[in-house]
């Protein structure tokens, strides 16, 4: 049964290779095979979930046992996350129909594949191995837009991930050099006396810098904007919402495991806030959604590397919440774009062209606010919270920085928000007022709905969210279920 | 104290009132005449003004609230007047006290001014404007003095107050006690009897008499009425925060009186001043004066 | 599991929310929902026990959430501010629900919205007047903040912009709370109310400051309080008509409502006093009253430098704010008691007030001050709402504005605060100027030729503003009934009671009694009018039959003076009017204007990607080495 | 004087003695308390100011100066009064409140005195309005404006000064004068004939084909009477 796990991970792996001559072969049975692959995916992984999120496990890939074979660690965090993965393939799937279709689909299934090798690993470089996975099919489906600015955009991105995998790379080998491991589970053990220095520091940074391209880390993160504003809003989404998350996975892991160092969450902390500042600033001035969106999605991830700082269990209570929060709704939001980029004067009056859209975007924008019943309050209470308890001036200043940033984030939203419901002038048309298309707006009102269910079932969602922190906070317990439980599971 | 014995108090009270204001109307303008070496008008003058003014054949009104104004005009100061205690006589001082009197003494200025409102006349309206902007002026050194007053006290009951000051002689009494809130209470009484160099609400030759442009007959009369009242209450307040009060009807009127010299004495040596020089020397001099004053106090 | 009565009275409010969402949009809507707060108030004065010393009424409803609890439940204070509610929201609902909403409607405004926001209003504030705990305090906070920001962004245009900078500076405010509340959270380690108590008393001074500072600034901002107090004249004056006057009767109070609570109940003026300001002779109460007190005198004189009547009014809101956190922060049982009474006649007068003047823009069309005049001709029930409105405003006997600042006075007085007293008093004297310029623009002078054939209101509004003005004349002769709730409240923050007697209050240092008072002052009247009217008849003439040094005047001519009423005030003051805190404001936002580019900067330099990550790689040897 | 027609003085001698004792009052309060009014339209002007101060003292009469004409009691026209003036004054006189009086000072009151052909020069105030004194002279010294004052007085308490019932009784008189000067669309804004009414001051000569002229042509001039918008009149077209 645990062994079922690799499926989600194989199947769209051997899909996105296979989608191209299926396409050839009928389109019409193509275009199923994609969707089919996920809904399968999403069946295990909700299967396991529901049997067994007690216990973490793992699971070895060809027969040898870690720390000498490569594995998969399987614990509530990583099933969440691969669910949430197939989830959104799903909803975000490229069903438009035209010649680039094949591609598009295939890639995406890519991207899904990796991502959910990417959440499920338990290797250093097996995670490395699926981030370029990642990274290459984001570079596909980018670019797939075909305009010219996608591709300058991509360029940029490209560039600056290689520079980024160059020096993750950098930062592996120097682990390995010192170790002679990458198992995580070995390197943690191993970490106290040998990565507890210098090296250690060294190799941690360069692999935070490296993974925070994607982590939207500041400064490394110029490519969000460019890269989100011409992108398709639904790969925007798949970005914004849920690549940067699993980067973000990849340096919890390593945080909770491996590097304990002092400076190393200093640093992190630091460009936390400093990601906060200039991506809520730069949105502040933002002429266009997407743009708006993309500044805002930094400032979000800076907030996330703020509460990584702390990376006990209710530090990473706050991260989960907080990402999952922005997942939810940063997806809502481009899919909201989809109908309502470019400039934002265009949108003046778009509530009475669409009126369900003005009231998802309200919704939307509440939430990534704060706004007490929502899940985004919950998830920023428990951010403060922890920033309050701590004792160092510098999660103090993070604290209120986060405050301001939470001002200048309303400012902005509302701004536009205000702008949604004013009145149209006399000599414009409402027929040439943008409004999101038909799909986007379901999806969108979908997220919508995930929202108010969250902020309706919010005790149950909050327990489940610390169970899943107290698991992903457990170093023993990651070092215990591997070394010792190898093999099939328990 | 008996129900009967309190009604026939607050009904002399303001009559008193309006008798010793006529004479201190009569004494205002034969000083006036004294300084101008001119014989000055008769004893009688400014009763024969008033019911001369009642007496009018034809009136004019502007409606209802020009009215109201002139009755909520003398309306106001003859119910302050039973906040006022004198020798013998308390009223009902004691369940307001020298706040709720002060505050009582603008509801004439309310009424007068909204009476003049109605009449449409902008002389009227530019009146009140200045009236207002004066009350502006010497209200915050008189409120200065009178927190002083009342500080100093203890209370703000005005029988106290008295009481308080007349307990040692002459040594307790507040202008020996806190000379620098009398002068500065003196300038501020001088500047709300409206006089000059302050009568810059009236200014006869500007905005012909301001609040008073569109007022005949009964109207004015009713307007020199409040003007015997508001002579009295200023003069009758101020021996009660810093004379001592009056332990004799001879000594409270003598105090009375002369207090009132004063400012009337000076008020015909000088001409008017602009409205915001007003404004400027009442909230530098007096008000200094009586800070420095509370210091003191305190 | 039974009910109790607090749960039927949110129960209540939730339904008025649904009726308005869900049937807001038939025609007879809003006597529906006024009727709906009618029985709300039922419900509230079920619980009128609460008003003379009742015990709290909880609600079943507790949530535990995230590890908190949250509770909601109704004691004399919570009883106090929603009778004010309610009752505000009562009266403004019904003036809206008959001619008003027609016109409101053919003007093209959104009556729907309008009757759903009120209800969003009402409704939020219950929740916050019946929170049980911090955290269920700063729901119901953020809840009120955006409700009413639905009601002040929905005329649209000039108003949506006062509403965003509202959302702003109420954003501010909120996350100064909620900073607050994590520091109180990690120190108490609860945010249960009694858990605070135990830990306020064992906190260090700086931590100590620190929540002062956030929690005053935080519900000061929603008072309106300096320097914060910009948003509020714009986006109360621009809110349709009897929007204007539930907020101004009660919304911004709520702050005065949190302040109470967390500042004088929880943490206590004793401890907030025991905070020194290093190298000054003053402390954190005497910091807070004095900006009281500049809350008073500044937005008082703006006030009287405006040109429009629900500018005028709404400034004047922000004015009498400070006398409610005056009294307040003195702390003794008058001044607390003045304070408290205070947001009770100051909703009363407020809203007749705000009601007064959009009768004369129902009828006329305009709140400019320059564009009306002599209205009382043919208005004069508005006219005399607003009489009654401003005397109490003005703190003029015999309104009940007058026994609250009676009452602060007195208690500055008590105290021994001079400078803070006479700052008092020019506030007072600043609005009776400002207050003049308004009765006389709009009623008195000369009538416009174009309003000759205007009417009184209609009696759907005359009603509910005749109901306000009868109740303020009561409560200013009886204001006994409203202390007597007033004292409650004291009693349940753990402040001293006056002394206080149906007609006003006893003391030892001078006593208080509204009926005599009232007694002689209408006796003096009578005597004025004896007099008076037995001196020979008048005759009523036209308002063209005037003094105009010997000129004929004609209906063409204005005759009014009305702009730069107080001339010769401005030609020394005008100057003083530097506009600082706009220009702080604007400053403010120009900043973070720069940064926002400097930020965008960084993300759109073509060649930034080497750039930053030699910067990044620079950041690693540092800590490295 | 010729045209008007006589009307004999009616007095008010009331039967009740504590009436009369109070009327008897009333006009003695009247004559010692006089409002002055001076219309400075001539040279006489500049005889009032000795009058008033420290020389010839008139506050000792109780006689003092007023500024606005509601307050006044005496219209004191000193000198000639030009075409364009004479429509103020009668305006100003109009706006006074009755019992009043007028004096007019200089010979060009009485006749035009120096001006007696100019065209642009009111020859005769009495054709205009009652006028109840005139100090003759060019101009008249202090000692003559105070002891004609002194006169009126002495007139004011027996009762002898009615000039202002004149006017209200004979408005027609006065009103065709005024027409004949100033034009057929002559009106001031007070509605004497209204007030005439209002203050049972009708009398034979009050209405006539003068009136009746004006009536045509007369602007609406009631008051605004307070009122409630429910009771609301339709405009009279």
């Amino acid at each position: 049964m645990n062994s079922m796990v690799v499926l989600p991970l194989v199947l769209p792996l051997f899909g996105a290779f296979l989608l191209p001559i299926i396409m050839r072969a009928s389109v019409g049975v193509g275009l199923w095979v994609g969707p089919a692959i996920l809904l399968y995916g999403c069946w295990i992984l909700g299967n396991q979930w529901i049997s067994g999120t007690a216990m973490p496990f793992s699971l070895a890939i060809g027969g040898f046992a870690p720390p000498m074979g490569i594995n998969l660690y399987v614990d509530s965090l990583a099933l969440l996350f691969a669910l949430a993965v197939q989830l959104l393939g799903l909803i975000f799937w490229p069903f438009k129909l035209d010649p680039e279709t094949a591609r598009r689909q295939a890639l995406m299934l890519l991207l899904v594949a990796a991502s959910t090798g990417l959440a499920l690993s338990g290797d250093l470089f097996n995670l490395y191995v699926f981030y370029e996975l990642v990274a290459v099919a984001t570079f596909g489906l980018i670019s797939a837009s075909s305009t010219g600015s996608a591709y300058a955009a991509t360029i940029r991105y490209l560039i600056l991930s290689g520079i980024g995998s160059v020096l993750t790379l950098l930062g592996i080998a120097l682990i390995y050099s010192q170790t002679g491991t990458l198992n995580l589970a070995h390197l943690a053990q191993l970490a106290p006396e040998q990565l507890n220095n210098k090296l250690g520091l060294t190799a941690f940074l360069s692999i935070l810098i490296g993974v925070g391209v994607k982590a939207e880390l500041f400064p490394v993160n110029t490519w969000v904007p460019e890269v989100y504003a011409t992108a398709a809003s639904r790969v925007s989404a798949f970005l914004a919402g849920l690549v940067s998350k699993l980067a973000l996975l990849i340096i919890l892991r390593l945080l909770v495991l491996i590097f304990h160092q002092q400076e190393a969450i200093q640093v992190m902390l630091f460009l936390g806030i400093l990601g906060v500042v200039s991506g809520e600033l730069a949105a502040w001035r933002a002429k266009d959604m997407r743009r708006m969106l993309a500044f805002s999605s930094i400032g979000q991830l800076g907030m996330i590397f703020i509460a990584l700082s702390i990376p006990d269990q209710a530090g990473l209570l706050a991260v989960l919440a907080l990402s999952f929060h922005h997942l939810l709704v940063k997806s809502g939001l481009f899919m909201l774009a989809d109908g309502w980029g470019g400039a934002i004067e265009n949108l003046r009056g778009a509530a009475k062209r669409s009126p369900l859209a003005a009231i998802v975007f309200i919704l939307f924008s509440l939430s990534l606010i704060g706004m007490p019943p929502l899940p985004g309050f919950w998830a920023k209470f428990t951010l403060i919270t922890e920033l309050a308890a701590q004792t160092s001036p510098l999660y103090l200043i993070g604290l209120a920085v986060f405050l301001l940033a939470t001002v200048i984030e309303a400012a902005y939203l509302f701004r536009l928000a205000a702008l949604l419901y004013r009145p149209v002038s006399e000599e414009k048309p409402i027929d040439t007022i943008p409004k999101p298309a038909g799909v986007s707006l379901v999806s969108a009102s979908l997220f919508g709905v995930g929202l108010l269910a969250a902020a309706l079932f919010i005790t149950p969602v909050g327990e489940l969210l610390n169970h899943v922190a107290g698991q992903a906070a457990n170093a023993e317990l990651y070092i215990d279920t591997v070394l010792a439980g190898t093999g099939g599971g328990r | 104290m008996a129900p009967l014995e309190l009604i026939i108090e607050l009904v002399l009270m303001p009559l008193v009132a309006f008798i010793v204001g006529l004479m201190m109307v009569l004494m205002m303008r034969r000083i006036a005449a004294k300084l101008q070496r001119r014989v000055g008008p008769p004893f009688f003058q400014p009763l024969y003004d008033i019911v001369k003014l009642h007496g009018k054949r034809t009136q004019v009104s502007h409606g209802m609230i020009h009215d109201i104004g002139i009755v909520m005009a003398m309306g106001g100061y003859i119910a302050a007047e039973t906040l006022l205690p004198v020798p013998g006589m308390n009223g009902i001082a004691e369940k307001g006290g020298i706040i709720t009197l002060l505050y009582l003494m603008m509801i004439p200025s309310l009424g007068l001014a909204l009476g003049v409102g109605q009449c449409a006349n902008p002389n009227g309206s530019i009146g009140i404007a200045r009236a207002l902007t004066a009350m502006l002026a010497y209200d915050i050194p008189l409120v200065i003095v009178v927190f002083g007053v009342a500080y100093a006290a203890g209370t703000t009951n005005l029988v106290e107050i008295i009481a308080t000051q007349q307990a040692g002689g002459f040594e307790t009494w507040g202008a020996v006690q806190m000379p620098l809130l009398a002068i500065a209470g003196l300038i501020a009484m001088h500047a709300s009897l409206g006089k000059q160099p302050f009568e810059i609400y009236i200014a006869p030759a500007e905005i012909a008499t301001g609040p008073m442009v569109e007022m005949g007959g009964k109207y004015l009369g009713g307007l020199f009425v409040m003007q015997s009242f508001q002579l009295y209450t200023t003069s009758v307040l101020y021996v009660s925060l810093f004379l001592g009060g009056g332990t004799t009807w001879f000594d409270f009127l003598l105090k009375s009186f002369l207090v009132l010299a004063i400012p009337v004495s000076i008020a015909y040596l000088f001409p008017r001043y602009r409205t915001e020089d007003l404004l400027r020397l009442m909230w530098k001099w007096p008000v200094m004066l009586g800070l420095i004053g509370i210091a003191f106090v305190m | 599991m039974t009910l109790t009565l607090l749960d039927e009275l949110l129960l209540f409010s939730g339904v008025t929310v649904l009726v308005a969402l869900f049937l807001g949009r038939r025609l007879p809507a809003g006597w529906m929902v006024t009727i709906l707060y009618g029985i709300q108030l039922l419900s509230l004065l079920k619980m009128a026990p609460l008003g003379y010393g009742g015990d709290p009424i909880p609600s079943t409803l507790i949530l535990e959430v995230m590890g908190q609890t949250l509770s909601w439940r109704f004691d004399a204070l919570s009883w106090y501010f929603a009778l004010i509610t309610l009752g505000s929201a009562l009266l403004s609902s019904w003036y809206a629900c008959g001619e008003w909403e027609q016109r409101f409607r053919q003007a093209g405004g959104n009556v729907w919205l309008f009757h759903l926001a009120m209800a969003l209003n009402v409704f939020s504030m219950l929740i916050l007047l019946a929170s049980g705990d911090l955290l269920s305090l700063f729901i119901g906070w953020e809840l009120v903040s955006w409700a009413g920001f639905l009601l002040m962004a929905m005329a649209g245009g000039v108003a949506t912009r006062a509403a965003m900078r509202y959302i702003t500076y109420a954003m501010v405010g909120a996350m100064a709370i909620f900073g607050g509340i994590a520091l109180v959270y990690v120190s108490a380690g609860s945010l249960q109310y009694d858990a605070i108590l135990t830990a306020v008393s064992q906190m260090g001074t700086p931590h100590l400051w620190m929540l002062v500072i956030l929690f005053s600034a935080g519900f000061g901002i929603k008072m309106g309080l300096m320097p914060f107090h910009l948003w509020q004249a714009p986006a109360y004056a621009e809110t349709p008509g009897p929007g204007s006057a539930f907020l101004g009767a009660i919304s911004s109070r709520m702050g005065l409502f949190a302040i109470l609570l967390v500042l004088v109940k929880l943490f206590g003026i004793v401890n907030i006093e025991s905070l020194k300001i290093p190298f000054t002779l003053i402390d954190a109460r005497d910091l807070l009253a004095w900006i009281a007190v500049f809350t008073i005198i500044f937005p008082t004189f703006t006030a009287m430098k405006q040109n429009d009547a629900r500018e005028l009014l709404a400034w004047h809101g922000i004015g009498q704010g400070g006398y409610m956190l005056l009294g307040l922060v003195v702390a003794d049982a008058m001044g607390a008691a003045g304070g408290l009474l205070h947001v009770f006649n100051h909703a009363t007068y407020q809203a007749a007030l705000f009601m007064a003047v959009t009768a004369v823009i129902h009828r006329t069309g305009t709140s400019d001050l320059n564009k009306l005049g002599g209205l009382v001709v043919r208005m004069p029930l508005s006219f005399m709402v607003l009489l009654v409105g401003i005397i109490g405003l003005a703190g003029l006997p015999p309104m009940n504005g007058f026994v609250s600042k009676w009452l602060v006075y007195r208690s500055l007085l008590n105290e021994g605060m001079p400078l803070l007293f006479v700052a008092a008093v020019i506030g007072t004297l600043g609005t009776i100027l400002s207050v003049y310029k308004l009765i006389h623009n709009i009623f008195l002078g000369q009538l416009r030729v174009e309003h000759e054939h205007i009417k009184e209101a209609p009696w759907s509004m005359m009603i509910p503003m005749l109901i306000l003005a009868a109740i303020i004349f009561i409560t200013g002769l009886l204001p006994g009934i409203p202390l007597a709730w007033v004292a409650s409240v004291q009693e349940a923050v753990g402040l001293s009671v006056p002394n206080y007697t149906l007609g006003g209050v006893e003391s030892a240092s001078g006593s208080l009694d509204m009926i005599w008072v009232i007694g002689v002052l209408f006796a003096g009247f009578g005597i004025g009018a004896l007099v008076f009217y037995s001196a020979g008849k008048s005759k009523r003439v036209h308002q063209l039959d005037n003094y105009a040094g010997g000129h004929f005047l004609t209906a063409d001519i204005r005759y009014q003076y009305s702009d730069n009423f107080y001339a010769g005030l401005m030609h020394l003051i005008g100057g003083w009017y530097r506009g600082s805190f706009l220009w702080l404001e604007k400053s403010v936002k120009s900043l973070v204007e720069f940064l926002s580019l400097g930020m965008q900067g960084i993300y759109r330099r073509a060649n930034a990607e080497f750039y930053l990550l030699s910067t990044a790689l620079f950041v690693i040897a540092w800590v490295v080495i | 004087m010729s045209s008007i027609k006589q009307i004999p003085v009616i007095e008010e001698k009331r039967t009740n003695p504590l009436a009369r004792v109070f009327d008897e009052l009333v006009r003695f309060c009247r004559s010692r308390s006089l409002f002055l009014l001076h219309y400075c339209t001539g040279c006489g002007a500049i005889e009032l100011p000795p009058a008033m101060t420290s020389r010839f003292d008139m506050e000792r009469l109780g006689i003092q100066p007023m500024v606005s004409p509601r307050q006044a009691d005496i219209l004191l026209i000193t000198g000639y009064v030009s075409i364009k003036t004479l429509k103020r004054v009668i305006l100003t006189y109009e706006q006074m409140g009755s019992p009043k009086y007028v004096i007019g000072i200089c010979s060009c009151t009485v006749n035009g005195g120096m001006y007696w052909q100019s065209y642009a020069t009111a020859k005769k105030l009495d054709e205009y309005m009652p006028v109840d004194l005139y100090i003759a002279g060019c101009m008249p010294r202090p000692e003559a404006v105070i002891e004609g004052l002194q006169q009126l007085m002495q007139r004011i308490k027996t009762g002898e000064a009615k000039g202002w019932e004149d006017y209200y009784r004979n408005y027609d008189y006065y009103l065709g004068n005024q027409q004949k000067l100033f034009g057929n669309d002559w009106q001031t804004p007070t509605d004497v004939i209204t007030e005439a009414k209002h203050y049972d001051l009708l009398g034979e000569g009050t209405l006539g084909e003068h009136t009746a002229l004006l009536e045509q042509h007369q602007q609406p001039l009631e008051a605004l009477e307070m009122r409630l918008g429910h009771q609301v009149k339709e405009p009279a077209e």
